[in-house]
């Protein structure tokens, strides 16, 4: 009989984190790069979920996830609208593709 | 100051002053009054040196002592205080005397020559410039002569190097002439580099650069048995005080033109023939004899023995090189040169007095026989090839005379037994004497040195009679003589009671074996091998004979036989303003001889008594003055020497006669003969190109590799930072393109360049790559906290 | 219920200790609302922002007594530390950062000006949302030196990068500002996306979100600076790092500084560093001092000492070789960032004798480095509005064709070397006087004093070769610049003020700086800290916080 | 000590000439206020002779203590730091107050020699140039009246900048390569210098923290911590030691860190070699011993066989280069090199002759080398090139200024009776006599082969220059104008007395110092240490 426990919830954001950081490193499209940071705040969420359950933290960690999730939205809109940007001037998403500015 | 004093000080000044009043308005003087200004300056300072040497003939020794003052304070090296003062003895008086006489005979004989010299070049006259250095040259060699401290007489030692510099080079629209003055000028600071380094031995070691203070010191030093004559304590086993003197010395050897340092004054006869005779034969080069003469007290039996070795050496090799020149300068030049050797070889071997006599009297035929050269020159149309003259004593009887009596003192004539001669029959067979002696004569002579506790009861004995006392008295020099040679140990007892000790010829045996108290001593005996100081006796007696030889040589294709050249010798003529100096000159080579100047010589020999290693010698008979101080040799050496060389003059005059009686041709064919020896010694031994290659040669490598390790290397850094930015680059992957670069600042540049380059590699403009860089450092800081952090 | 609330509210009269963030919202609100009634003025919307951020300022130096006595904390729900923090530590920041935003909209309004004037050669960056981005992320920085809560600083951080990210893309005719505001975007949101992770790991090990308990559980249980701690330490850095562009998260500061209009990156090259300089301070002092022991202290000076020196020598190798003089500047920023971070070392340094002399050197360093760095985006500034680039060759012979700027410019970049008299050589001196002092109980900071010093040699490379461009190199083609006047006035009034500093001003400025410092120091280590202590969680809280992850087996 | 202000008019009377050179209108005007300004300070300099009696040998020699003997002081707080104030602290003593002079003189013959301004290639700017060169001047005399380490430090850089303009944008046609390579090198040594600041007032024990150059030289309390601190665990003294003297090296300069020299002195215009060579050199030298030396005896001791291998390697190494040279002003700037080598040596030994020596070698090069750039830059300005080669007889078609060019050289030289001989003379006897270090008789020797080398490629330059037949393209050039002789005479004049009169010239007025530096030196017979033991503090 398997028990979820604290160790699995860690298991489970580090796993993430490891997703994220992978998709933010090798993605070209730079709305993958974004999702990757997406993974890694989730990651850090379900963490901050995790302690507030299983740690004496108590609601802060709940607190604090909230506000992860409204960041992420926040930057999630940001970034699109610089990708548009992004997009009418190279007329591409891939993020390989503005490396002008370098050295 | 005294009043003698006063007249030297003021004698050495006139000059300066009239170098300062030619240098601004000589210009405007022109010619020929600034020829007269520099005249009345050097006969101004004559009248005041004849009074002076007027004067000091009637004083008495209290008196001359008391004419004596100074010195007076000059600098402070450190807490040593540096003296200047007037070194005032009878040599000081008779040289001073010598130098004014002679020169105010060269100014005026310059007025007449330079008047018919061309002395515009480019429009721009330079006559003045000759009497302004000229002036400069008078003081220079005026305050060389009176310093009483080894630290002025370098000072005026290098004033008459560069008052030689720019007289040899006043002709210096010629290359030839600029390049002989700096030949001369850089010569002369080889020998100078010597003269620093035995100064610096000489202030480490007396702690006083006086003269008089640094002889005292140095006797006493030996008395007190100071390391400073340690054989072990010196280089190349020889003692501090042995280097000291010897590299003094090398002063001397550039100055005075001596092996190997004398290829400088052949060249420097590129200057005005009145320069050749004043600088160049009379006096300047002579200064390093006066120089050894004054440092005389500070020499060791080796440094003796270097001194000799390098004046016959010198003497022999310039007198074999005279026979062939044919430049009338060139001969003379070498005739110097081999002069000058002989007064070496005299100091060398003891003969103080007849050295500086010598010196004295060479000066007035030297100077004679180069401005009679002059006169030729100047009647000749500035030919000097002998080669094309001839005949020429009827056109110039005057300058014919005057010049036959230069050669004839140079040769030596006189007649023997008659005291009647010329000066070189004195002066020069003195010093021949002189080295008979050290080669045959009494083996206490020949072997200066003193076993330690002699030396230690001589020191006592000195210093009981007042060491500095100048007015010891024959007698009292005449008592401790026999003890200041030293016997060996064994033998010291049964000969140190009074006279000297005779022993035959044949039983001075070297003795080399080492004794016990001598090693103890830590003095060197006899320096030097028995054959060497034969050797220092028969090579100048043979070279006795050349001289006559080369001199009768020159006069008589100059002036007899058929003119070989009939351009030449139409134009050839003489003036007054030139052949009156002649014979005044002539004159004073008569007169200069015996009875004047060599009593003032020998009077000067005074301080010479208090030198520890006193190896003066003299020619007991010829000597008739009393005032000598120093060991009379055999009377019979001189007679001895009779019929080795008194009639030397006459089979090299015969000779050359012989030879050249009927002009070049016999002489042609002798060259042809002897094609090797004459090619060996037109080329002068070779000496200019073994320098122009080894020494001149060597620095211009040495400057190439300077200036390309400034270039290249110290930049260095350079290559060193490169080769580590390859490595570097190498092991990063970074290939670095970067072509050579000069500079330290380039090199670090390079490296920093290469960092900054390195830094930036994570810069590539992909943000994939700055975040993969991010979370992989974020990565290494969570690893180190995982497994590396020390707990 | 309502009681319930009015606890968890603020008494009225705290909000005035928030006046500034307040007029500051306000003015947003105005720059945003007053186009509705007056159109879409750029020059309108400036002045408005202008007239509010002065308005910020004076609000701010009227706050300076009311915390002169301790710090003032503000919305804090019973038994939690103040989730906001008045004191003069957050008052100096305010007012260094409120100045300088006066200084960049002068900068902006003398440009716009300028514009309508001029023909346009670049493209003309403005209009309302121009400023509301700008005050925001002024907003987002004021808060980020204002607090020790791990949210609410996640939440500051993102108020000042969000804004700035679009601000950086404000040109939008301008391929580089697309191709840099990509890049800070997805740079800042990974960074984030870290930091938040740290967060949660900080959160788990000590059950607080507040750094001051944090703090305090340390101090009470060493034990506790373990594997899970310093992880969650490490990754929290890196926001950090990020907002100053400190090695290794500067990536992005060369390319966004290139690539943004240069009243942007005027604006976060000293806002944005300044602002995260405040926190890194900040952190340090709560965590570093003396009741601490080295078991925290040590390592953290160690770790930031290391990040100074790194980012100090790689912004001035890397600057080596640029042509463009923003990116000069931008790798020069980071340099400085460096210097200054070395102080922040010292503070923590648990044998140095305190902080106080590293604060010093920090306060000092900033005000010096606000004028000079001004100076010389100033005239970067002015050069590229009339050239249209920013390369090297546009300063070329500028000594003759604008002396007014080159003068300026030149005073600037050797007071960036740190040559006296000028005030970057005050600034360097007060530094290395606080290593020296550091170094006295504590000699391996003389290796930091060695990195300061030999940075400074390095730097005068890129900066003399500007100075070369402006006066050794000649090119007689060349036309005059003509610059707008007042943008002459900025850039000659920071030349003066930054030789006045480096003269007059040495020894006031050191004074100055010295009162501030002892007053903030004072404050966080003992009367702050006491307080926070107060409202900090209970200490059984924090041990059964430990639970979790020693359960987890997480820490080795 | 003996409060004034004197000196504080000396320092900033060219800041407000500099000042009123941007304000006043026309060229002329500038250039005007320029000379004035320099010739004002050079005659308030003088005003410091009522201090210093050339005529008394003994005065002050043995009198009072180092720093005892301070004139036209002003000291006063400038920045109060925790431990103790960096105070503005100016005053003259024996060795400060020749260089103070010389400063004057030499930087108000140059403004004359920049009388012909409009006729350089470059010529634009005559303001900012004027400007410059007077805020130099300020820097000059600051660095050489400062006693306090800090102002010393800030004047030490207030100096750089002006210079490296006064290269960089008035030079020739290598300029900025030139000048950038002066700034590096000056900045790296002067950062350095920075460091050993730090350490001095750090390293002293608490309550005797100190700025002030003399206190750090004499307080027992400092001196004692000095000995024994560690630094990095490295013994303090040599650390200190070594940084400060890369720092001053960097300015002498010493091999290998001279090649900035050559290449700034050939692309400045001739005032500006004129300083740098006749001031800005000294600055190093001055620096050993004013900071070096007197705080640090140990490892001055310590360092002693390395810096007169320096040295002399120096000497001979600066005259093989400059014989290697075509570049009339490069030869000059080589000999510069070899001239300062007999300087490191003097003060290598740390005997009181060797000092003597070093500081009368700094003073005669003071005057002999700018002497020399002048005379380079009369025939470049009617040439406008300096291949030597190319020359040829110009002492027929300007024989006054022949006649002084050969004064100047052999002055230069080092020949009896003018003023390098004196310093060489000294520095070699100094060195022979310097009975405590084993090495010193060699090394003595060795730089006595400079004269050789010396004589060398000054004659030969001479030669190919001054000598031979006159050029075609020279014979019109115009002899040396009255403002050209004006400014040479004074230096030909001061080498002839400073090598006839040293001791009333100079040695009068420095012994008293030198002595008393001399005097903090720990007793002779030293042990010789080993680098690496030294630096370990074993």
């Amino acid at each position: 009989m398997l028990t979820i426990g604290l160790t699995h919830y860690l298991v489970l954001a580090a796993a993430l984190l490891c997703c994220g950081l992978y998709v933010m490193t090798t993605k070209r499209n730079a709305v993958g790069i974004l999702i990757g940071a997406e993974l890694v705040l989730n990651a850090a969420a379900l963490n901050l979920v995790a302690f507030a359950r299983y740690g004496a933290g108590g609601l802060d960690g709940q607190v604090a996830t909230l506000f992860v999730i409204v960041l992420a939205a926040a930057e999630a809109a940001i970034a699109i609208a610089i990708f548009v940007n992004y997009y009418r001037v190279l007329a591409t998403i891939d993020a390989d593709r503005g490396d002008t500015l370098k050295g | 100051m005294s009043p003698i004093e006063t007249y030297l000080v003021t004698g050495v000044l006139i000059p300066l002053a009239g170098f300062v009043l030619l240098a601004f308005l000589g210009g405007r003087l022109g010619k020929p009054a600034a020829g007269w200004v520099a005249v009345l300056a050097i006969a101004a300072s004559c009248g005041l040196s004849a009074k002076a040497l007027w004067d000091w003939t009637h004083l008495d020794a209290a008196g001359r002592l008391a004419a004596r003052t100074g010195p007076y304070e000059w600098a402070r090296l450190g807490d040593t205080v540096l003296t200047v003062g007037v070194n005032l003895d009878s040599l000081t008086i008779i040289m001073f005397f010598m130098v004014t006489l002679i020169s105010t005979c060269i100014f005026v004989f310059s007025v007449g020559y330079m008047a018919g010299h061309s002395d515009e070049i480019d429009h721009v006259s330079k006559y003045h410039r000759f009497f302004t250095y000229l002036c400069l040259f008078d003081f220079s060699m005026l305050l060389l002569v009176i310093a009483d401290s080894l630290l002025l007489l370098f000072i005026s030692w290098e004033l008459v190097g560069l008052c030689s510099y720019l007289l040899i080079g006043y002709y210096f629209h010629k290359k030839s002439a600029s390049t002989a003055a700096m030949k001369a000028f850089i010569t002369n600071r080889v020998g100078d580099l010597g003269f620093i380094i035995g100064l610096g031995l000489v202030f480490v070691h007396l702690h006083d650069l006086s003269l008089a203070g640094a002889a005292a010191k140095f006797r006493d030093a030996w008395a007190a048995g100071s390391p400073l004559f340690d054989p072990a304590a010196g280089l190349l086993g020889l003692s501090p005080a042995t280097w000291m003197g010897m590299l003094l010395f090398c002063g001397a050897i550039g100055k005075s033109a001596q092996f190997p340092l004398h290829v400088w004054l052949p060249d420097a006869m590129e200057g005005p023939t009145p320069v050749s005779a004043l600088i160049h034969a009379a006096t300047m080069v002579a200064a390093g004899v006066y120089l050894t003469a004054r440092i005389f007290v500070l020499l060791t039996p080796e440094a003796q023995l270097f001194v000799a070795v390098i004046g016959c050496i010198t003497l022999t090799l310039a007198a074999l090189v005279a026979i062939v020149q044919t430049d009338i300068k060139k001969v003379l030049a070498y005739s110097t040169i081999s002069q000058l050797g002989y007064m070496m070889l005299g100091m060398g071997v003891g003969a103080w007095i007849a050295a500086l006599f010598h010196l004295l009297t060479h000066a007035f035929f030297k100077a004679l026989m180069f401005l009679g050269s002059g006169q030729v020159i100047e009647g000749c149309h500035h030919e000097q090839d002998m080669r094309k003259m001839g005949g020429l004593w009827r056109k110039m009887p005057v300058t014919c005379a005057t010049f036959l009596v230069g050669v004839l003192a140079i040769a030596g004539a006189g007649i023997p037994a008659a005291h009647i001669g010329l000066g070189g029959y004195f002066s020069k067979d003195e010093i021949l004497a002189v080295a008979w002696h050290r080669a045959y004569g009494r083996e206490d002579h020949g072997a200066a040195q003193s076993h330690g506790s002699v030396a230690q009861a001589n020191g006592l004995w000195r210093m009981g009679k007042g060491p500095t006392a100048p007015e010891v008295s024959v007698a009292d020099i005449d008592q401790f003589i026999p003890a200041s040679w030293a016997q060996p140990p064994g033998e010291h007892a049964s000969e140190s009671g009074g006279a000297a000790h005779h022993r035959p010829v044949a039983d001075a045996t070297p003795r080399e074996e080492t004794h016990p108290g001598a090693a103890q001593a830590g003095h060197a005996r006899a320096p030097g091998p028995r054959w060497l100081w034969i050797a220092l006796f028969v090579v100048p007696v043979i070279m006795a004979y050349v001289t006559p030889f080369y001199m009768m040589r020159a006069w008589w294709l100059t002036f007899m036989g058929r003119p070989r050249d009939h351009h030449v010798y139409d134009h050839a003529h003489e003036s007054p303003l030139m052949y009156l100096p002649l014979v005044v000159l002539a004159i004073g080579t008569f007169v200069s001889s015996y009875f004047l100047f060599r009593p003032l010589v020998a009077e000067g020999a005074v301080q010479m008594s208090t030198a520890p290693f006193l190896t003066m010698l003299y020619d007991g008979e010829a000597a008739t003055a009393e005032h000598a101080h120093g060991v009379p040799i055999d009377h019979a050496a001189h007679r001895a020497l009779v019929p080795a060389v008194g009639f030397a003059f006459v089979i090299g005059f015969v000779l050359a006669i012989a030879i050249y009686g009927r002009g070049l041709a016999l002489a042609t064919k002798l060259a042809a003969a002897l094609r090797p020896l004459h090619t060996l010694l037109e080329h002068k031994f070779y000496f200019d190109e073994l320098y122009g290659v080894v020494l001149v040669g060597g620095v211009a490598a040495l400057r190439a590799v300077s200036y390309g390790f400034d270039k290249y290397v110290v930049d260095g850094l350079v290559n060193l930072s490169g080769l580590l930015t390859r490595v570097a680059s190498w092991f990063s992957g970074v290939i670095l393109d970067q072509g050579l670069v000069d500079g330290l600042v380039n090199g670090v540049g390079r490296v920093t360049y290469a960092l900054g380059g390195l830094v930036r590699r994570p810069q590539v403009g992909r943000v994939r790559n700055y975040i993969l860089f991010a979370a992989g450092s974020v990565a290494v800081v969570v690893l180190w906290a995982a497994f590396g952090r020390v707990k | 219920m309502l009681a319930d609330v009015n606890a968890w509210l603020p008494p009225l009269g705290d909000l005035r200790l928030f006046a500034p963030e307040l007029v500051l919202v306000g003015t947003i609100a105005a720059v945003l609302l007053v186009p509705l009634v007056a159109g879409r003025n750029p020059l309108l919307a400036g002045l408005i922002a202008m007239a509010g951020t002065v308005l910020a300022l004076v609000a701010t130096g009227g706050l300076a007594p009311r915390v002169a006595d301790g710090p003032q904390g503000a919305f804090a729900a019973p038994g939690y530390a103040a989730a906001l923090l008045a004191d003069r530590f957050s008052v100096f920041f305010k007012l260094l950062l409120f100045a300088f935003l006066v200084l960049v909209i002068w900068l902006w309004l003398t440009g716009a000006a300028w514009r309508v004037t001029r023909p346009v050669r670049v493209g003309a960056i403005g209009g309302p949302e121009f400023f509301v981005l700008l005050l925001t992320s002024a907003l987002g920085m004021l808060l980020m030196v204002g607090s020790l809560n791990l949210v609410v600083l996640l939440v500051a951080i993102e108020t000042a990068s969000l804004p700035s990210y679009a601000l950086v893309a404000s040109d939008r005719r301008s391929r580089m500002g697309a191709e840099a505001a990509l890049k800070y975007v997805t740079f800042g949101a990974a960074s984030a996306a870290i930091m938040v992770y740290g967060i949660s790991l900080l959160f788990g090990r000590f059950g607080t979100l507040d750094l001051g308990a944090i703090a305090t559980h340390l101090a009470a249980h060493p034990g506790t600076a373990d594997t899970a701690f310093w992880i969650g330490l490490a990754a929290f850095a890196a926001g950090v790092l990020f907002k100053i562009a400190a090695v290794p998260m500067h990536l992005w500061c060369p390319d966004v500084f290139e690539g943004a209009p240069v009243e942007i990156t005027t604006w976060l090259s000293v806002a944005s560093k300044a602002a995260g300089l405040g926190l890194l301070l900040r952190v340090v002092t709560v965590l570093g001092p003396a009741p601490l022991h080295v078991e925290v202290a040590t390592p953290l000076a160690w770790g930031v000492g290391v990040v100074a020196a790194l980012t100090c020598t790689v912004g001035n190798l890397a600057a080596l070789r640029q042509e463009s003089v923003k990116r000069t500047l931008a790798y020069s920023s980071i340099a400085h960032a460096g210097y200054m971070m070395m102080a922040a070392a010292i503070t923590l340094s648990p044998t140095a004798g305190g902080g106080g002399p590293g604060f010093t050197a920090v306060v000092a360093y900033l005000m010096v480095y606000v004028v000079m760095n001004l100076g010389a985006f100033g005239v970067t500034a002015l050069v590229v509005w009339q050239t249209g680039s920013d390369h090297l060759s546009s300063f070329t012979a500028l000594g003759r064709r604008a002396p007014w700027l080159a003068v300026p410019m030149a005073v600037c970049l050797f007071s960036l070397v740190g040559l006296p008299p000028l005030g970057g050589f005050t600034a360097k001196w007060y530094l290395l006087v606080a290593l020296g002092k550091g170094a006295v109980a504590q000699p391996w900071l003389w290796i930091l004093v060695a990195v300061a010093v030999i940075n400074t040699a390095l730097s005068l490379y890129y900066y003399v070769r500007i100075i070369r461009q402006m006066f050794l190199v000649e090119n007689d083609a060349l036309p005059a610049v003509p610059a707008p006047l007042g943008g002459v006035a900025l850039v000659t009034g920071c030349a003066i003020v930054v030789l006045l500093l480096g003269t007059l001003w040495f020894n006031p400025l050191g004074e100055r700086a010295t009162i501030l410092s002892e007053r903030l120091f004072g404050l966080a280590t003992t009367a702050e800290r006491s307080q926070l202590a107060m409202v900090a969680p209970a200490a059984d809280s924090a041990s059964r916080a430990e639970s979790p992850l020693t359960g987890a087996g997480v820490s080795g | 000590m003996e409060p004034g202000n004197l000196l504080n008019w000396l320092i900033f009377l060219p800041t407000i000439g500099a000042v009123l050179c941007l304000i006043v209108p026309g060229a002329r005007a500038v250039k005007l206020i320029g000379v004035i300004t320099t010739g004002a300070t050079f005659v308030l300099s003088l005003g410091l002779f009522q201090h210093f009696a050339w005529w008394d040998a003994t005065r002050d020699v043995f009198g009072s203590g180092y720093g005892q003997k301070l004139y036209e002081v002003t000291k006063v707080t400038w920045i109060q730091l925790s431990g103790a104030p960096i105070e503005y602290f100016v005053g003259v003593d024996g060795l400060s107050f020749p260089l103070v002079i010389l400063t004057t003189l030499v930087t108000f013959l140059a403004a004359l020699a920049s009388w012909n301004f409009e006729h350089w290639k470059v010529s634009r700017g005559i303001r900012g140039y004027f400007c410059l060169f007077l805020l130099l001047e300020t820097g000059m005399l600051g660095v050489f009246c400062a006693l306090d380490f800090f102002l010393f430090y800030i004047f030490w850089e207030v100096m750089l900048l002006p210079m490296y303009f006064l290269i960089g944008v008035w030079g020739g046609p290598r300029k900025e390569y030139a000048a950038i390579k002066f700034f590096i090198y000056t900045l790296a040594g002067s950062v350095l210098m920075l460091v050993a600041l730090l350490a001095f007032y750090f390293y002293a024990p608490a309550g005797h923290q100190t700025f002030d150059l003399i206190r750090l030289a004499t307080d027992p309390a400092i001196q004692a911590a000095f000995g024994s601190a560690l630094f990095l665990g490295l013994k303090f003294g040599p650390v200190m030691f070594v940084l400060l003297y890369i720092g001053f090296a960097i300015k002498v300069p010493v091999f290998p860190f001279h090649t900035w020299l050559p290449d700034a002195h050939v692309e400045a215009p001739t005032p500006i070699s004129m300083i740098l060579a006749g001031i800005l050199l000294k600055m190093g030298a001055y620096g050993l011993l004013r900071i070096s030396y007197p705080i640090l005896p140990d490892a001055g001791t310590w360092a002693a066989w390395g810096l007169a291998l320096l040295g002399v390697i120096n000497i001979i190494y600066g005259a093989l280069c400059a014989m290697a040279q075509t570049d009339f002003k490069r030869l000059v700037a080589y000999s510069s090199i070899s001239h300062m080598g007999y300087v490191l040596l003097g003060l290598a030994i740390m005997t009181p002759a060797g000092f003597q020596g070093a500081m009368f070698q700094v003073i005669a090069h003071g005057i002999s080398s700018p002497m020399c750039f002048f005379l380079v830059g009369v025939i470049y300005d009617r040439a406008h090139h300096r291949e030597i080669n190319r020359f040829g007889g110009l002492w027929l078609t300007m024989p006054v200024y022949g006649s002084l060019a050969t004064l100047g050289f052999f002055a230069s030289l080092g020949l009896p009776g003018l003023c390098g001989f004196i310093g060489e003379f000294w520095v070699l006897i100094a060195t022979f006599s310097a009975e405590q270090w084993s090495w010193a008789q060699p090394m003595a020797i060795l730089a006595a082969t400079g004269v050789v080398l010396t004589a060398g490629y000054i004659l030969w330059m001479i030669q190919r220059v001054y000598l031979g037949k006159a050029r075609e393209e020279y014979k019109s050039f115009p002899e040396a104008t009255a403002r050209e002789i004006a400014v040479l005479a004074p230096f030909a004049a001061l080498a002839i007395a400073l090598g006839i009169l040293p001791q009333q010239t100079l040695f009068n007025f420095m012994n008293g110092t030198l002595h008393q530096i001399t005097n903090l030196f720990p007793a002779a017979g030293t042990t010789a240490l080993t680098v690496a033991g030294a630096l370990l503090g074993r």
